[in-house]
Order: structure tokens, then sequence, then C-alpha cells
């Protein structure tokens, strides 16, 4: 059988995602045996950009026209494109000013001078312009939810991923809750499981990593943490850390 | 066979220790970050005896959180080698061991689990007696025969009962730090659980359905915490080298996914759901209807974030215990 | 006519960049090197945002160094807020940074730089044609990984170390899990060291300016640089130290010390502070000479000695933790907010590392400034980069264009981190 | 029945064999499994359903369309709605399957003899009417008058057609094709009728006193012909409802098909109305 070809790229990101395919170093040398490397940069030189790739692994968000272009052409270029971790499912830690402050603003704050030469417009989400076949979610990602994908992908199927909030899996290790018990800011409610809630594992709150979880009960946890002390700003910044686009007033 | 005796406390680290001979021996430990959970006793330091209810109850010893079910290879499922090892689960409350005993008529009846029936083989219930606090419901602290031993307080040490042929033989092997005692009176009956309830409840009008489904926030926390709630989830994955597993991953009937089907969800609302959450603790589905499973330990509304008790639902015009189906 | 060679995307780096070679006929006329990430705008992001939040967004800024970045910030943090820290605090950090090196530069020497080495492309090539090679470099970073993990929780962009203290300290379960990982890849380590003893050959490059922080009690941070013989420069007055500037062709910034042109790494950190003694001291007498004074090139020797100094240091650490003061849990204060400025520098696995931080009364962000290895390089590699350019004119441009790649690689450099601000 | 309780939860091997196209979404697949499946197919009833397994994707419920065994295969008629179904769909002849099963309550087939049938199904629930229907047709003379009212969205969703046309002129089967929504030409190439079931059922006489009806269709249909059915006088023992819900182990385990207190897996899938009529859910 013909092995899939494989595309990794990134856009505006800190290259976790990536670093995660290095980190599983157990499979790595089984995947790089079972695919294809086609499109791969940031681990094998001359990459070849223009053909085919059966997936595309892609990572970061869209902020500038060349995130765009790079973007299409791995859509167009690509039979599964796969929004590889939090800033490409949600837009990720680089978004989570969109709601607050102007992107001049913000250019104008580094790069002082030269801001109006930079063309970067506000860090948004892949599916503000394409379609995605599947998502992996996290800031990182879990190593073995992308093994499960590229498992997936061999086997001719994407992965069927939980859709259940981080609390599950938090309750069932036993961990002490951190917002029942401790007083502490967790979104661990509304929060895309499938960590095994590493966080609170650890004695710190869930900071949202991996996006809101399918149908979260945002009213209710704002509710929830306002009831606890917290200030709405406080609990909005939280919020918006990983993930800018919250309706706080969603219910289900 | 003595089926009773009295162990004076003194004696107690050297009788658990020779019910490790039994297997390996768990009891309720207090974690690092003062969560009460049922552990290994690596060392006897760990055992809290005092503990008023762990996070999560026995049932993961039987049904764990996410377990293999089946792997696949070479053109076949097959179960996975059984890793289910002789294990002694030391201080167990009667709630706790009602519970168990319910889900073993779940998995247990035709056809049997075999993944459960191996586990559960290989389990030994040791129960102890408890002292209840604001959160449990039960009528009263009792007994049970539902485990293999069974310890209830006395004054400077423990009645032991033997409820089992595998509990005779531990009374048998710790016979020297034993003295004997009158016979125990009859066990009372199971500890109370909120009576079976007339499925139409679930479906009545009463505005606190819409205020519960307003407010739950969706955790899951209670359906893990619960010790009989056993809904599960199957999901499938593929190895990088073929092959591939079948997991098992506990479900809550809370989420929106528990109903969905293609093109729609037979329980849309979160207050379809909890009206289902209901039917499913107070009704008892097929073929246990007409069995409430709640047990009373208080689980579910210790950990709720939102204080849900779906119990006030019942409370206003409760029929008298028994007055179910 | 001119013309002009250009490398996009340069590859076997971390980031965005490209390489641009502008030729006169033969001739070269001057090189590029733009790093091209889009912009991140991390310290405008910081801006506003309460001091407890500081180091889990920063981290963000970089993968590969997330938990330098990480310990650099709460650093800087703890400096603003006069937060002290108990000494499982400071192992545990000191530990999670060694593992943070190994797996840094075992990524760095076995799946990017390794196929130069071999004379093949990358990474898939590497897993059929040197599998054996592949597969020990990667056990060596995953010990560095299991550090990371198990210690700060995930793997990257750890959570577990935080402002004060320790979410939960290590148990002696997992130390000693950390320690037979470690040992068992010590001779790893030693092979690596022989492994990149091989040279890189290439016309003789301008000497560098090497720039470290002066360390002490811990092996990455401290309160002064030393630039070349001038030590003592102090981490505080920074500002005064340090002028960076945008460039025009990139999104990251040039930079000057005291109007030297800085040098950082582990080829800086060994050239400045020769290990003596020990396991690592003898293997540096045999092999340092390609080491001390040479140009960048040592750098991939020195970031293989450096391995072997992490993972001895490392299981030094362990021990250290197993003597366990069982009142000394890592536990993090309560927290209040305070006005307050911080500074603080650390060793990055490529180099100089600072962060500086400004805080209200009520605990926000008011200014927030990184200085990143990368930075402190990018003037000598584009020195160097034109320098190799000169040395080789005359080559054809595609083997000038791979020796330039080659060259940049040696460097290491992180184009996440050197993205970002400037914030005078 | 099934002996050992372990050929319950784990998967007897089987084979595609063959497949062939319905509609762009439907495809009937010819499944081979092995020799111990095929023993414990040999008691399925129509209505029951199997636990189909594509390795590497997971588990569906599935009714079969065909009697099952006899000939060593058994057909399955499936949409493709996602993971599984997908994967199902992308399968060629010679694909390594899975299967467990039959599963659940049938139609009650016995009690059925002597009587007239009546099958109305909606779409995809022709698949396991086409089941019992070959069942009946199998055994003509233990059974009353056989109708079979089918109504598909469109007419080129409408499956088996041909095949039911050739099994109404050869056995006496009374058919009543409709769609939904049609051009007059295009209904008219296709020999249906435009409408709604139940519409076609308020025209039509019948036995209602000594009828058996089975119904399996989408879910909004249940509701309109449950009515209809009882208007004309059917008693709700006899009208037999194939009910669908999400289903994760087939075996009343996981407890996603709870209908009220029912399993859908264990108590049904088929229903008599009288069982579901009080509970709210149920339709
Ligand atoms: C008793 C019974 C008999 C059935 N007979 C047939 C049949 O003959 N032909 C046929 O094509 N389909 C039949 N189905 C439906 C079929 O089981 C589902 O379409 C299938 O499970 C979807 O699986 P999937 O992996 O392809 O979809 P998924 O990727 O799992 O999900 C796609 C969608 O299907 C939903 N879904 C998941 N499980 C089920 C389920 N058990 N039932 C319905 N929807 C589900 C999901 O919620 C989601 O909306 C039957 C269902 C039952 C309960
Ligand atoms: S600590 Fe956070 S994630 Fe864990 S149960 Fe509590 S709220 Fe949920
Ligand atoms: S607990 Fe929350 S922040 Fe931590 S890894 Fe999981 S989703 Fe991310
Ligand atoms: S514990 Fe409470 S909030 Fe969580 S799912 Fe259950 S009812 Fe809802």
């Amino acid at each position: 059988m013909k092995k899939p070809s494989l595309a990794i790229a990134g856009l505006t990101a800190c290259s976790g995602c990536q670093l995660t395919l290095f980190n599983c170093e157990d499979e790595l040398r089984e995947i790089l045996e079972r695919f294809e490397v086609a499109y791969f940069p940031m681990g094998q030189s001359d990459p070849d950009p223009k053909r085919h790739y059966d997936v595309a692994l892609v990572e970061g968000a869209v902020s500038t026209p060349g995130d765009l272009s790079a973007l299409f052409h791995f859509r167009n270029a690509s039979r599964l494109l796969i929004a590889f971790g939090t800033c490409a499912l949600h837009g990720g830690i680089a978004a989570q000013k969109n709601r607050s402050t102007p992107r001049p603003a913000l250019l104008r704050e580094v790069y002082g001078d030269r801001a109006p030469q930079l063309e970067s417009f506000p860090p948004a989400p892949f599916k503000n312009f394409v379609s995605v076949d599947a998502a992996i979610t996290g800031c990182p990602p879990e190593k073995g939810d992308l093994l499960r994908l590229l498992g997936a992908v061999l086997a001719g199927t994407l992965p069927a991923f939980p859709s259940y909030p981080v609390c599950l899996e938090c309750r069932s290790r036993e961990n002490l809750c951190l917002l029942l018990e401790r007083n502490q800011l967790c979104l661990g409610p509304v929060i895309q499981g499938g960590c095994n809630a590493r966080c609170p594992a650890t004695g710190i709150p869930c900071e949202g990593c991996r996006g809101p979880v399918e149908e979260a009960n945002v009213a209710q946890e704002l509710e929830l943490l306002l009831t606890r002390g917290f200030s709405r700003e406080e609990i909005e910044r939280r919020m918006s850390r990983f993930t800018v686009e919250w309706d706080y007033g969603q219910r289900s | 066979m003595e089926i009773s005796a009295y162990l004076a406390n003194d004696n107690l680290p050297q009788f658990l220790d020779t019910l490790r001979a039994f297997g390996t021996l768990h009891g309720p430990t207090l974690s690092e970050s003062g969560v009460s959970l049922f552990a290994p006793l690596t060392s006897l330091d760990r055992l809290d005896l005092g503990y008023r209810r762990t996070q999560i109850p026995p049932k993961k010893y039987l049904f764990p959180f996410r377990d293999t079910f089946l792997e696949y290879r070479d053109g076949r499922y097959r179960f996975p080698s059984g890793d289910s090892k002789r294990t002694v689960l030391f201080g167990v409350h009667a709630c706790d061991l009602e519970a168990l005993a319910y889900l073993d008529q779940v998995f247990l009846s035709e056809p049997e689990d075999p993944r459960y029936a191996e586990r559960r083989a290989n389990l030994l219930l040791v129960g102890i007696s408890c002292t209840p606090d604001d959160y449990c419901f039960c009528s009263e602290p009792a007994g049970s025969a539902r485990c293999d031993l069974f310890l209830t307080e006395q004054q400077t040490g423990y009645l032991v009962q033997a409820e089992s042929s595998a509990g005779a033989s531990m009374l048998k092997a710790a016979a020297k730090l034993l003295v004997s005692a009158p016979p125990a009176p009859p066990r009372t009956p199971a500890p109370c659980v909120i009576p079976a309830q007339d499925p139409e409840r679930a479906y009545s009008r009463d505005p606190l359905w819409d205020e519960f489904a307003r407010s739950c926030v969706g955790c899951g926390a209670c359906s893990a915490c619960c010790p009989t709630c056993y809904c599960f989830d199957v999901r499938e994955s593929t190895g990088l080298t073929g092959g591939g597993s079948r997991l098992r991953e506990w479900d809550n009937c809370l989420f929106q996914s528990h109903g969905a089907v293609a093109g729609g969800n037979f329980r849309p609302g979160r207050v379809d759901r909890l009206r289902y959450r209901f039917l499913h603790k107070y009704c008892g589905f097929s073929p246990l209807q007409g069995r409430s499973s709640c047990v009373g330990c208080g689980r579910c509304k210790e950990v709720c974030p939102v204080d849900i008790d779906l119990r006030e639902l019942i409370g206003k015009t409760a029929p008298e215990p028994g007055g179910g189906r | 006519m001119g013309s002009v060679v250009e490398v996009n995307p340069l590859s076997r780096v971390e980031g965005h960049g490209t390489l641009r070679v502008y030729l006169e006929g033969r001739h070269v006329e001057r090189v590029e090197l733009c790093l091209t990430e889009s912009p991140r705008l991390f310290e405008a992001l910081l801006l506003g945002r309460s001091f407890a939040e500081v180091p889990d967004i920063i981290c963000r800024i970089c993968s590969l160094c997330s938990t330098v970045h990480k310990v650099t910030a709460l650093l800087a943090v703890e400096e603003a807020l006069k937060l002290p820290v108990s000494r499982t605090t400071r192992l545990t950090r000191e530990l999670i940074l060694h593992g943070g090196q190994l797996q840094s530069h075992a990524l760095h020497l076995y799946c990017l730089l390794l196929p130069d080495l071999l004379e093949v492309k990358g990474v898939a090539d590497l897993a059929r044609q040197a599998p054996e090679l592949l597969k020990a470099g990667l056990a060596l970073k995953q010990v560095g990984n299991q550090i990371q993990e198990e210690l700060g929780g995930r793997l990257i962009h750890p959570v577990n170390i935080t402002l004060g203290g320790v979410g939960r300290r290590a148990s002696r379960d997992t130390l000693y899990r950390l320690r037979d990982g470690i040992e068992s890849v010590l001779p790893i380590c030693t092979d690596t060291v022989q492994l990149f003893r091989q040279g890189f050959p290439f016309p003789p490059l301008s000497a560098p300016h090497y720039l470290a922080v002066q360390t002490g009690e811990s092996a990455f941070s401290g309160r002064a640089l030393t630039l070349e013989s001038l030590p003592g420069i102090p981490v505080a007055g920074y500002r005064e130290a340090i002028s960076e500037w945008p460039v025009e062709h990139s999104h990251a910034k040039s930079a000057r010390v005291r109007g030297l042109v800085p040098t950082v790494g582990a080829l800086a950190r060994l050239n400045l502070a020769p290990p003596a003694g020990g396991p690592v001291g003898e293997l540096f007498k045999e092999v340092g000479g390609a080491v001390t004074g040479q140009d960048l090139r040592g750098n991939a020797l020195a970031q293989a000695l450096e391995l072997y100094q992490s993972a001895l240091a490392a299981r030094d650490l362990v021990e250290e933790l197993l003597e366990y003061d069982p009142a000394d849990t890592g536990s993090p204060p309560v927290l209040t907010p305070a006005a307050g400025s911080g500074s603080a520098a650390c060793e990055a696995p490529r180099g100089v590392l600072i962060h500086g931080y400004s805080f209200d009364a009520s605990g926000l962000c008011r200014a927030a400034d990184v200085i990143t290895p990368t930075s402190l390089n990018q003037l000598a590699l584009e020195e160097n980069l034109l320098a190799l350019a000169h040395g080789m004119e005359g080559a054809e441009p595609a083997v000038l264009v791979a020796a330039l790649e080659r060259l940049v690689r040696c460097f290491d450099p992180c184009i996440s981190c050197a993205v970002h601000l400037v914030q005078l | 029945m099934i002996a050992n309780a372990a050929e319950r939860h784990i998967p007897f091997a089987a084979t595609l064999v063959g497949r062939r196209e319905l509609s762009p979404d439907t495809a009937l697949f010819r499944v081979a499994p092995e020799p111990a499946a095929l023993e414990q197919l040999s008691g399925f009833l129509p209505g029951q359903f199997v636990q189909l397994s594509v390795p590497g994707g997971g588990e569906v419920p599935i009714s079969p369309a065909d009697l099952p065994g006899e000939d060593g295969t058994l057909e399955l008629c499936v949409r493709r709605v996602g993971q599984v179904t997908g994967l199902l769909h992308q399968a060629a002849a010679g694909q390594p399957l899975a299967l467990r099963g039959p599963f659940g309550t049938g139609f009650p087939v016995r009690e059925m003899t002597g009587h007239p049938a009546l099958l109305l199904a909606g779409g995809l629930g022709i698949a396991p009417l086409r089941s019992l229907l070959l069942h009946l047709l199998r055994h003509r003379d233990q059974y009353g008058e056989i109708t079979l009212m089918y109504g598909a969205r469109e007419p080129g969703l409408m499956l088996f057609r041909d095949e039911l046309v050739g099994l109404a002129a050869a056995h006496g089967l009374r058919l009543y094709l409709t769609v939904d929504f049609a051009r007059e030409q295009a209904a008219g190439a296709y020999a249906c009728a435009i409408g709604l079931l139940p519409d076609l059922l308020k025209g039509f006489r019948f036995d209602a006193g000594e009828s058996y009806v089975a119904v399996c269709g989408p879910p909004p249909l249940y509701r309109c012909l449950v009515g209809e059915l009882t208007g004309a006088g059917v008693a709700p023992e006899r009208v037999l409802l194939s009910l669908e819900r999400r289903m994760r182990c087939g075996i009343g385990r996981c407890c996603h098909c709870a209908i009220g207190t029912k399993l859908c897996c264990t108590d049904g899938p088929v229903f008599r109305l009288s069982e579901v009529a009080d509970i709210p859910e149920a339709l």
C-alpha cells in the first residue's frame, strides 16, 4: 500500500505542536516509517510545497497574509487538513486580546514606528477561513491524541475524541477539586477534556488550554466563579487566554 | 466454623497484615492533597479509618474509568490478557457494599461481563461500620452482608463477622488475634436508599427541573463519583502498527453526546437528560426496573459544584418508603 | 547583473526564517537573514494582565524553551514582588531546567544537526539510514522530557512550577524513576561528545565576543552577565548595557552589548566557564581544544558536552531532592498584588535570556520586556554568514547556501522566541 | 441462544463479500461471517439487530435487511453518517469486519401467523421491514394479506424499488410507494404516489381489527402514524414499532438507549405500542 504523504507546518505559533511530534520519542521512527514525510521544514530540508498531501497537520493561528496563503495552500493541496493545536482550532494565546485591544495598538506597543509596515491582523482560527477535517486540541496537544489521529489516518478514518469536560477526568483521578475546596479559578467544567486533568493533578487550576467543551454551560461557570468572589474582569481575562470567542450567555 | 469474633484495637495492625496473605491490601487513605481515596496500603500509616467517603467509590476496582475492553489483532477481536490481581479491599462502608451488589447485578447477570467478572472474582471485601456526616442520606449506619468480612466498631475494638467462606478463612487465619464473641444479632436490611420512584415523577412539571437544567454546568462529577453509575461510552482506536483497541470509558448521562444520534438527539435538552438521570437512579432500567440504585452515600451532593440534588424533586410528596413499584 | 539566492523556508530550525544571498556575479554583496515568523506581540499581550498570569502566558512564546522562559519569568516576577522561594522549589526548578536543556540539545543535535553530518536531508532520512543513532538521540531527549513532564506536569509549557513554589513536589517514586532514566543514558552522552567532535570544514570565521550569565548557586540563573573578560554587568541594569533595535528585513531585533556584537549559547558558556574536574572536566581536557576560542562551529560539540554535564547535574539534583525535608513541600504562598519591578536572566539552551517586568499596585503588568538568545545572536550570525559567504566566493550557489544554512543551524536559532517586542 | 457469555462481547470475524449502491449515501453490504457466527444467526428474527464492527473504527448496531445465515451471508443496508458507517462505505470486498448478535427483540412472526400484516416503512426504515417482508413472503401461506407502504423523500432515495415491485408481482404483495416530493413525471416514471405516508394510510382500507402493523422510519413518522392506526382500530398490542436509539454495547449495559425505563437494545428495538404509549419520550 502506498504510504500516506504527510505535511507538517506552522503559522503563527510557538512550534509546540510540531515539537509534540518530536516528543513522541518512542513512536517517531514508526511514524517516519509509515508516512511519507513530504513537507516538514522543522525536521527535513528541501520541502516540496507544490504537491498533494494526504494529511496536513498545521499548527498556529492565522494572523498575516502569509499565514492565510499558506493555509489556503494546505487546504487545497491536502485531502485531510488537521487543525493542530489550540491556536489553529480556537485562535489560542495570540488571539487573547482580539476583543479588547485593536491590532494596530498592539503592534505599535511592540514595533513602535515600524508597526504600520507590518501586515498583521487579529489572529484567528482556521475555521474562519477554510473547512478543516479534524482537529487536535491542546496547548500543547497531547501526544496520545496525535498518535491516535495518525493511527486512524493509517486505518482510513479519523479518530473519535471524547467530548467531556476536564472535570470528568479530574474527578476520576481523585484530584482535589480546586474550585470547590480551594476556591481557585478553575475552568475545568467548561474546558474540553482529554488531558487527563494534568493541571489539577498537580494542584494547579485548569487554565483552559484545550478550549471550550462542546456543550459548555458558560453562563453558569461565570455565575459560579462570580459567587466565589472572582471579578468579572479577572474571569474574562482568564477565559480568554486561549479562546477569546466565548459566548458568556451560553447555557448549553 | 466460627463466624463472628472480637478484635481488640491493639491487634488491628497485625490483623491487617494477616489479610495481606489473601491479596494486595487496599483501603481508605488520604492523598497528599487531602482527598480521600481507596489505595494500596503499602504501609499501614496510610490507612485512614475515620474517612467519610472516598471521592471515587470502589467501582473503580471492577470497572475502571478507562479500560481497554477488546483488542484487535490479526483479524480478530479478543479480550486483553487479564491484569487483575487478588485484592483485599479493606474498610468499605455499608453503602458502598450495597452499591457493589447493585453493580454485580448489572454486570454479572446474563450475559456476564467477563472483564468485570474476572476482577470481581479477585476482589475480597472487608466492610466496616461508619459514622454518617451531613452529606450522608442513608437512614442509619448499618452493617452489611454484601462482603466477605464485616467489622463493626465497638468501644475498644471491632466485632468481626464472616459473611462468606472467604471471610471465614480470613477469620481462621487471624484466629490468634481474635477472641470469641457472642453471635451477632441478625443484620438489619441494606442501608436505606431513596425508595424506588414511580417513573411518572420523572416527567413532572415541577419548575425545579428547569432550574436544575439551567444551573448544571455539565461537569460530570456526579456520575463519576456515584457508586452505582455505570453508563459507559465505547471508543476504538488504531495503533500505528495496525491492530487496535476498543476502550470503555465512564460516561455521564447529562452530556449531550449521551443521546445523540445521526440527525438528532433523543434527549436534546439538559432537562431531558436530567429526567433520564432521575429515571435511571430512582426507577431503575430494565431488567432492574423498579429498583432505586441510590445507596445514600452522599457523594453527588458533595461534589456537585452547583448543589443540584435530584432528591428535592421527590421530597415534597414523597411516597412512603417502599411505596414505589 | 545582481542575483539573489534564497533559502525559504530555512529548514531544520525552530520557526520561520528566510536566508537571502545577494550576488553580483560571483561576488557576495550582502547576506540577509529574515526571521519571518509572524509577529507574536507577547509584550503587548502581557500588558494589563495580572502578575500571576505573566509566567503562564509568556512561556508560550516558544515551545522549545518554554521551561526556561517560565522560570525566568517566575524569577523576575518574584523579584518584583519580593517573593522568597524554598529550597525544594529552587532544586525543582534547577532540575527541570536541566531537563529542558537535555531535551533541547538532544533534539538539536540528533534531529536537526545530525543530518548535516551524515549528509542527508532530515529526520525522515535518519530514520531509514541511521536508525540506531536516531534512537540513541531520542532516548536522550526522552530523559530530558521525562524530567520536564514529571516535574512540570506537562511536557511543554509546564504548569507545576509556579510563583513562589511548586504545585506538587515530586514524589520519591518519581525521583527514583528519573534517576533510573538519567543513568540509562549516561553512556549515550559520552558517545554524543565523540560523535560531534567531527569539525565542519569551512574558512575561518571571526572570533566571537562571548556573553553569558554569571552563574553561581544556580547553574542557570544569576544576577550578572559576563561579556568576554568583563564580568559583573548587572542584570538589573541590563537595559543600559544592551541596546536592541528592530531590523528592516526581519520581524526580530538585533542587539549589541556594551557596543560589541555578542555571541551566546553553549559555546559561550563553556568558553567563559570551562568545566573543571569530574567526568565532564576530564572529557573537556580531551576534546576542549575544539571548543575554546573557536568560532561557532564548535557549538555542536559544546552542546554535546553540556548534555553530559546536565545529565550528571540532574542526577545529583535528584539525589538532593531525595533527601526530603518533609517540612518543605514547596507549597506556593498566598499571593497578594503589589507594585514593583523585577528582572531576571537565565541561560536558556541557546544562551542568555532576560525578562523584565513592572507591575502597578493592583498587580497588573505595566511594562514587559524579553531579550532572547536569538536576538542577542542575530548580529553575530549575520556577520558570520557574511564572512563565510565571502570566504566561499566563487563556490556554486547551491554549495554556498548549503554551507550558510548549516552555519545558521550551528547557532541553533529559535525564531519563535526571537520574534516579538521592543519596549524601550 | 448464545451459549457463551464471552461471545456476546467479542465479535466474530466476518468478511465483506459484496456491495451494491442503493442511493448516494446508502449501500447494501453483503457480509460473510465465520461459521460460529452463522450458527448464532440461525435463530435470527426479523427486526433483531447485529453489532457490526469495522476494525479500527468501532461498532454500530445495524438491522439486517434480509434473512441472514441461510446462504452463509447477511445483507446490511447502511447509510453513511459518520465514523464507522463512513469506513464501511469506503470498504471493498475482502475487507475484514466483525459482528456480534443477533440481539434484541424481533417481530413476533409466530404470533402474527394467520393475520394480515401491514408494513409501514419510511426512508431507511425499509431495512428491517424488508427482512420481515422476506420472512412473511417465504411463509406466504401462513399469513393473511400482506401490504407494504413505503415512503421515501424523493424518487432517487427509494431503496429496493425494483425488487419490491418484483416481489409484489410474484407473491401477491400489496405494494404502495410514495415520495414526499417529486415532479409529476418523475413520480410517474417510478409509479409511485406523491405525498406523506400518513396521508397514504388515511385512504387505505384494511382489516384493522385483525391486522398486525409494523412500523419503522424516522422519529417524526411514528407520532403521525400511531394516531392513524389506533384511530382505525388497530389494537396497540399489534402495532409493532422498531425504534432506534444511540447504542453502544447492544446488550443492555451501557444505558445509552433507554426509553423511559426500558432499554431499546434488550426490550426492543421492536416494541408494541402498548408497551411504550405511556412513555413520554418514546415516540
Ligand atoms: C437497533 C438499530 C438498528 C439500526 N439499523 C440500521 C440500519 O439497518 N442501517 C443503518 O444505516 N443504520 C442503522 N442504525 C443506525 C446506525 O447504528 C447509526 O447510523 C450508526 O451507529 C452511526 O455510526 P457512525 O460510527 O457511522 O457514526 P458516528 O461517527 O458515531 O456518529 C455520527 C452520528 O451518528 C450518531 N450515532 C451514533 N451512534 C448511533 C446509533 N447507535 N444510532 C444512531 N445514530 C448514532 C452520532 O450521534 C452522530 O450524530 C440502527 C440503529 C439501531 C439502534
Ligand atoms: S479542580 Fe477544576 S477540573 Fe478538577 S473537578 Fe474541580 S473544577 Fe473540575
Ligand atoms: S487541565 Fe486544563 S490547562 Fe491543564 S492541560 Fe488540561 S485543559 Fe490544559
Ligand atoms: S455534578 Fe452537578 S453540575 Fe456536575 S453534571 Fe452532575 S448535576 Fe451537573
